[in-house]
């Protein structure tokens, strides 16, 4: 095996895009600006040369419409990869995946599945202001018949798209804005992963960090310090939103008896709120402590900085939190 | 149908071609045209009576007045074509071959029905004839159809896709951004706007500024055509014409039909918002009397045919009825079955 | 003060709406079928025949067109009341209502408030399967900027309009469709209504149980249920989704030490998650007994009866989630 | 600008009445026009420069080709007006009268920002000029436009809602739905597209399978006109010429102004979607220059006129910079304030 190469997030996603179309002829991307324009966070810059307008195909502001056509076209044989730009302009296209995307198969007593994957940049950190820096994967996991990805590190980025592709049934990937520039190794043998369990990034016996996304470096940071004050965190990345693998997330915090949920997303009805009550559920009598959250801050995100950062989950309340769970 | 020849005088037998550009006016082919309209009728019929049983529940819209379009725009399609739908589908399934039991057991809500009985009356879906349902979302179906006719293009696959919605639908934005997308990328999809002249109870003037739906087709260059929905024939001409021009490569194609339901818009509706005499003038345009009264008139139908044409249907939608009654509850333990397809194919 | 009168669910709401339209000159209502065809639930039958094409105003089929009309109209100085017919369907107008709606206040740095009602028929129970059946006023209570109200009372059918149009924000009230026929008595007086708290409709000792909406009268049949196997339940109705009254909710719980939340919405991410985890959050180590849920399975409703009753919160499933925090 | 009368012809004076069907040419009249673009144009000229310094972040959208759009329509509105613009709305904030200062501290994100620093240069919102906004959802300001319209028919208002999008806007629902209901309900909205011709880095060829978005207004039955987006005095006519219908209650208006935008989509694009030569050509239709030069060929434009425009903008800049920099950050504890009135009106 050789050795390890350096890359970028945004990299991997292309490299995944681009076997993806190598390997099935079904597949193309479809999407505002993915073609000419190179892709709005310059994803799936170069592919259009590299396949041609019929498979790099650019859409017209349509989100409903294009989103409604990748639906059609997997269900007629073909392997869709849609690109939303922005979680925030999904909303226009809500209707399609939730009335049509995550309920067809259900609806047509399992006649027609919908082998779809729809991709959207997510999250916030780049000032770009309340219509375009919201965190709604945590949202989008409430939906039946939806799967929700969320990479965060490079293995991931590389390796949930095909595995996304070969499922049966709609999946979404959530990109998380400030990730794409992220760099870091890779083998060269990296490939299609599993989407369906949460990932032990860290191990530590203390107390347990759950993130994902752009926020589960956060939790890293924050174990790091927390190391510095002699507690041990163990960090969990949850990695699949829906279904949640309750399993993997309660076996932790079963060991460390103390849980805190990082999570972009605004903090009541997020995904945060789900982990805390499944670990009620689940390892109630385990708890040695009530499980902290780190969430959003209710507030559409503000512009500029030193407000947009005060509305995002920081390591230090990541810390204080771990440390409230252990009384200190 | 002053213009239409009479039936004695078309030589050609009832054998289709769907692919012909124009329909063959057999007596064969005229005869199974009524077939399939008064199929459709007496089917609908039974439905609303079984409603009042309540054997078959929630909203039940009834296709009445309306079959000539289904009828008619079928007739143009083939295997290979994809049909999407709305929830007041009975007539597209049942004129697109959808077999009458699996239809009807599907309004039971059994698991022998064509969605296993967890759709219901709006929601009837069935691979084998590319049946894309059923959907209850106005407008919802269109960007379906279009991604039917992508794949089609992208897969160099023949066939198209047949999108029937209302004229209500027309104001939706999915109509809008579906019809540039199809006609953009040059897609076969043909587009059947039902205009009923209602939506549920608003009127076509309380919901568009430009009442003709067939001129905003021009806004994104599809060619469009307006056709009398009372005149199954007059359907089936346009519909043949126009996926003709689909199939030869031309890019979406959009039929207006001008018809009208006899009855509520669904089983909950008291109908306050139209008066009982523009009802009856439809009524006096009813397609099926149209055709039967110029069949007789042509001479092309006898009493017979007609007697014959009847017991096929009563025996027809009453094995269907027979079908649904004798079906099966599906297992409260399938509750989430369908939700994914790992589950579904379990079994 | 005259006795109390006969009425309905769905005449209270017509009351409230005519009352508010003679109220204020700047109250309309606007949707779908409201006015020829009397409103697809009959909730604004007779009113265009009292008020006029302009204030009982047929809109064509454009959920986000009008309801972003709602939304200019409520800040060019109007008071409107926009009715989506089905809480799917308002999806379609999703990026109008989290977009803008309840965004716009805060974007504009209170330049611009949106002083809107928006009504919406939720919930399963008549059999109209997949795509009109489902019940996300859980779902929305996580959008920061909207105020989600669930009448479930005669009462609040008839009060909370008026006080949410007094509101110079957002609000989105959500009427179960099995109560539209519920009858039940009223006082003439009844009139406007707080839209803050949460309210005990039957006082208890030995378990809480949280619902609202089409499911709080699940939870007083199990709560009489339940008194027949001599256990006490308080009956807490939360009227308010967003803000949730944490407070009452907390209160009861602290004095129970066990609660139940019962949701017709999905279990996973859905307002449950949330009311167990504030729980968790506030009264931790005065609970006796994990939360308990008792809510929508996680399926696209279906259409038969036997499998859409199977999807929802049932007495039995409330009765026995009630015992087991009791051990029993 | 051949059919243009020379300013010194033109006798009214500047006092504007912005009701009036045609504009008026006078020589003070045309040089506030070329103030106008000028201005919008040094402004923008200066924010991309603190983009690089940093001092304004997120996405940056400039006018930078387009200033006549602004500059011209806005002349046709006066006080009760409402306008409704988009991400790329500097110079339609500028042209509205929002005053320049508190436009710079929005991009700086101070507290004295029109929006209070919340929005930053996406959502500029001011109440005192009926600007609302500042929309970053392409399509999202179309309905409320209507809305506006709406309130303002029902109120027996004077006045009308100005509502600015993009070519690409064009191809969304809202679009659709909002055109509708402007003219079915008879509403006082002008709808203004500005075709710069690209959607990012789609051009319009690959967005709309008609090219021509005036013709699209038709099938709404909403008058339309294209226009010379490069003209400032073409776009002021049109402008004047339609809202004076729409003063007079004739419902909606449509103006499609063909324009371009010389720079980049936003800050981050590397235009690898068009070629030099393309934008060569359109800069030389640069608004800017051409209405200079038309001034200066006839004799109405002398060097210290330019002088005077020059230093009276850049003054304002300096000023709205200064203005900007001495602005104070929103203390942290008011991150929630705005979220709802009640907080947002306690001090
Ligand atoms: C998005 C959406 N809005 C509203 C409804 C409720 N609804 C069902 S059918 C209907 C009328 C549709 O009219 P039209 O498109 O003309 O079809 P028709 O029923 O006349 O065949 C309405 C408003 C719906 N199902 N979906
Ligand atoms: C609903 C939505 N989809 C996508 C985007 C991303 N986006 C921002 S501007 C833009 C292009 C818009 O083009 P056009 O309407 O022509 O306006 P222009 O930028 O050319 O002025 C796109 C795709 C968005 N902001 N909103
Ligand atoms: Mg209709
Ligand atoms: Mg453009």
């Amino acid at each position: 095996m050789s050795g390890m190469r350096e890359t970028t997030y945004r990299e991997c996603l292309r490299e995944a895009i681009r076997e993806a179309l190598q390997r099935d002829p079904r597949v193309f991307l479809m999407g505002e600006d993915v073609g000419h324009y190179g892709g709005c966070y310059a994803v799936s810059k170069g592919l259009l040369a590299e396949f041609g307008e019929e498979r790099i195909r650019d859409t017209p502001l349509s989100e409903a419409g294009f989103t409604g056509a990748g639906i059609g076209a997997a269900i007629a044989g073909m392997r869709p990869i849609v690109e939303i730009m922005t979680v925030n302009f999904s909303f226009l296209a809500l209707d399609q995946i939730v009335n049509n995307a995550a309920t067809l198969l259900h609806m047509s007593g399992g006649a027609f599945n919908v082998p779809l994957v729809i991709r959207m940049a997510t999250g916030a950190g780049r000032q770009l202001a309340a219509q375009h820096s919201h965190s709604m994967e945590g949202w989008y996991a409430h939906i039946p018949g939806l799967k929700v990805l969320t990479p965060a590190t490079l293995e991931d980025a590389r390796g949930m798209l095909w595995t996304a592709l070969e499922d049966p049934d709609p999946v979404l990937i959530f990109e998380h804005v400030l990730l794409y520039n992220r760099s870091g190794t890779l083998s060269p043998e990296a490939g299609p992963v599993e989407i369906v369990k949460a990932a032990v990034r860290r191990e530590g016996s203390d107390v347990t960090l759950l993130a994902y996304g752009g926020s589960l470096f956060k939790a890293l940071d924050a174990a790091e310090e927390l190391a510095m004050a002699a507690i041990s965190a163990e960090v969990v990345d949850l990695r699949v939103l829906r279904p949640l693998d309750t399993a993997t997330i309660a076996a932790s915090v079963a060991k460390t008896r103390r849980a805190v949920v990082v999570d972009e997303g605004w903090r009541s009805g997020g995904i945060s709120a789900e982990i805390s009550t499944r670990l009620m559920e689940e390892v109630f009598w385990e708890l040695d402590a009530p499980i902290e959250r780190v969430c959003g801050v209710e507030v559409p995100v503000p512009y500029p900085a030193h407000l947009e950062q005060a509305s995002l989950p920081q390591v230090p309340e990541i810390v204080a939190a771990a440390k409230r769970t252990l009384g200190r | 149908m002053s213009e239409r020849p009479k039936a004695e005088e078309t030589t050609l037998e009832a054998g289709e071609d769907f692919t012909a550009s124009r329909p063959h006016l057999s007596r064969a082919h005229l005869l199974d045209l009524l077939h399939q309209m008064l199929r459709i009728r007496r089917f609908e019929d039974r439905c609303a009576e079984l409603y009042t049983y309540e054997k078959i529940r929630g909203f039940l819209h009834l296709y009445d007045g309306e079959e000539a379009v289904a009828a008619g725009a079928m007739r143009a399609l083939g295997p290979d074509d994809w049909v999407v739908a709305t929830y007041r589908e009975h007539g597209h399934a049942l004129a697109r071959g959808v077999p009458m039991p699996e239809i009807m057991a599907e309004m039971f809500g059994k698991a022998e029905g064509s969605s296993r009985g967890r759709g219901g009356s709006m929601h009837i879906f069935d691979r084998a004839h590319n049946f894309l349902g059923g959907n209850a979302i106005v407008g919802g179906g269109l960007p379906l159809a279009v991604g039917i006719g992508l794949a089609k293009r992208m897969r160099g696959e023949p066939g198209l896709a047949a999108c029937f919605f209302g004229e209500g639908a027309a104001a939706e934005g999915t109509f809008h951004e579906s019809l540039n997308l199809a006609a953009l990328w040059k897609l076969p999809v043909l587009f059947v706007c039902e205009n009923n002249q209602y939506a549920m109870g608003t009127a076509l003037r309380y919901s568009e500024s430009e009442t003709a739906i067939a001129k905003k087709a021009e806004s994104y260059r599809v060619p469009a055509a307006a056709v009398d929905g009372m005149d199954v024939v007059a359907v089936e001409a346009a519909a043949r014409s126009a996926a003709h021009a689909i199939r030869a490569g031309g890019g979406p194609q959009f039929l207006e039909a001008a018809t009208y339901r006899f009855r509520a818009h669904s089983m909950f509706d008291a109908q306050l918002y139209r008066d009982k005499a523009e009802v009856e003038q439809w009524r006096a345009k009813d397609p099926i009397a149209r055709l039967r009264g110029w069949l007789e008139e042509s001479g092309a139908l006898h009493a017979q045919d007609l007697e014959e044409i009847d017991s096929r249907i009563e025996a027809e939608v009453a094995e269907a009825v027979a079908f649904a009654e004798a079906g099966t509850w599906e297992p409260v333990e399938d509750l989430t079955r369908f939700v994914h397809s790992a589950a579904a194919r379990r079994r």
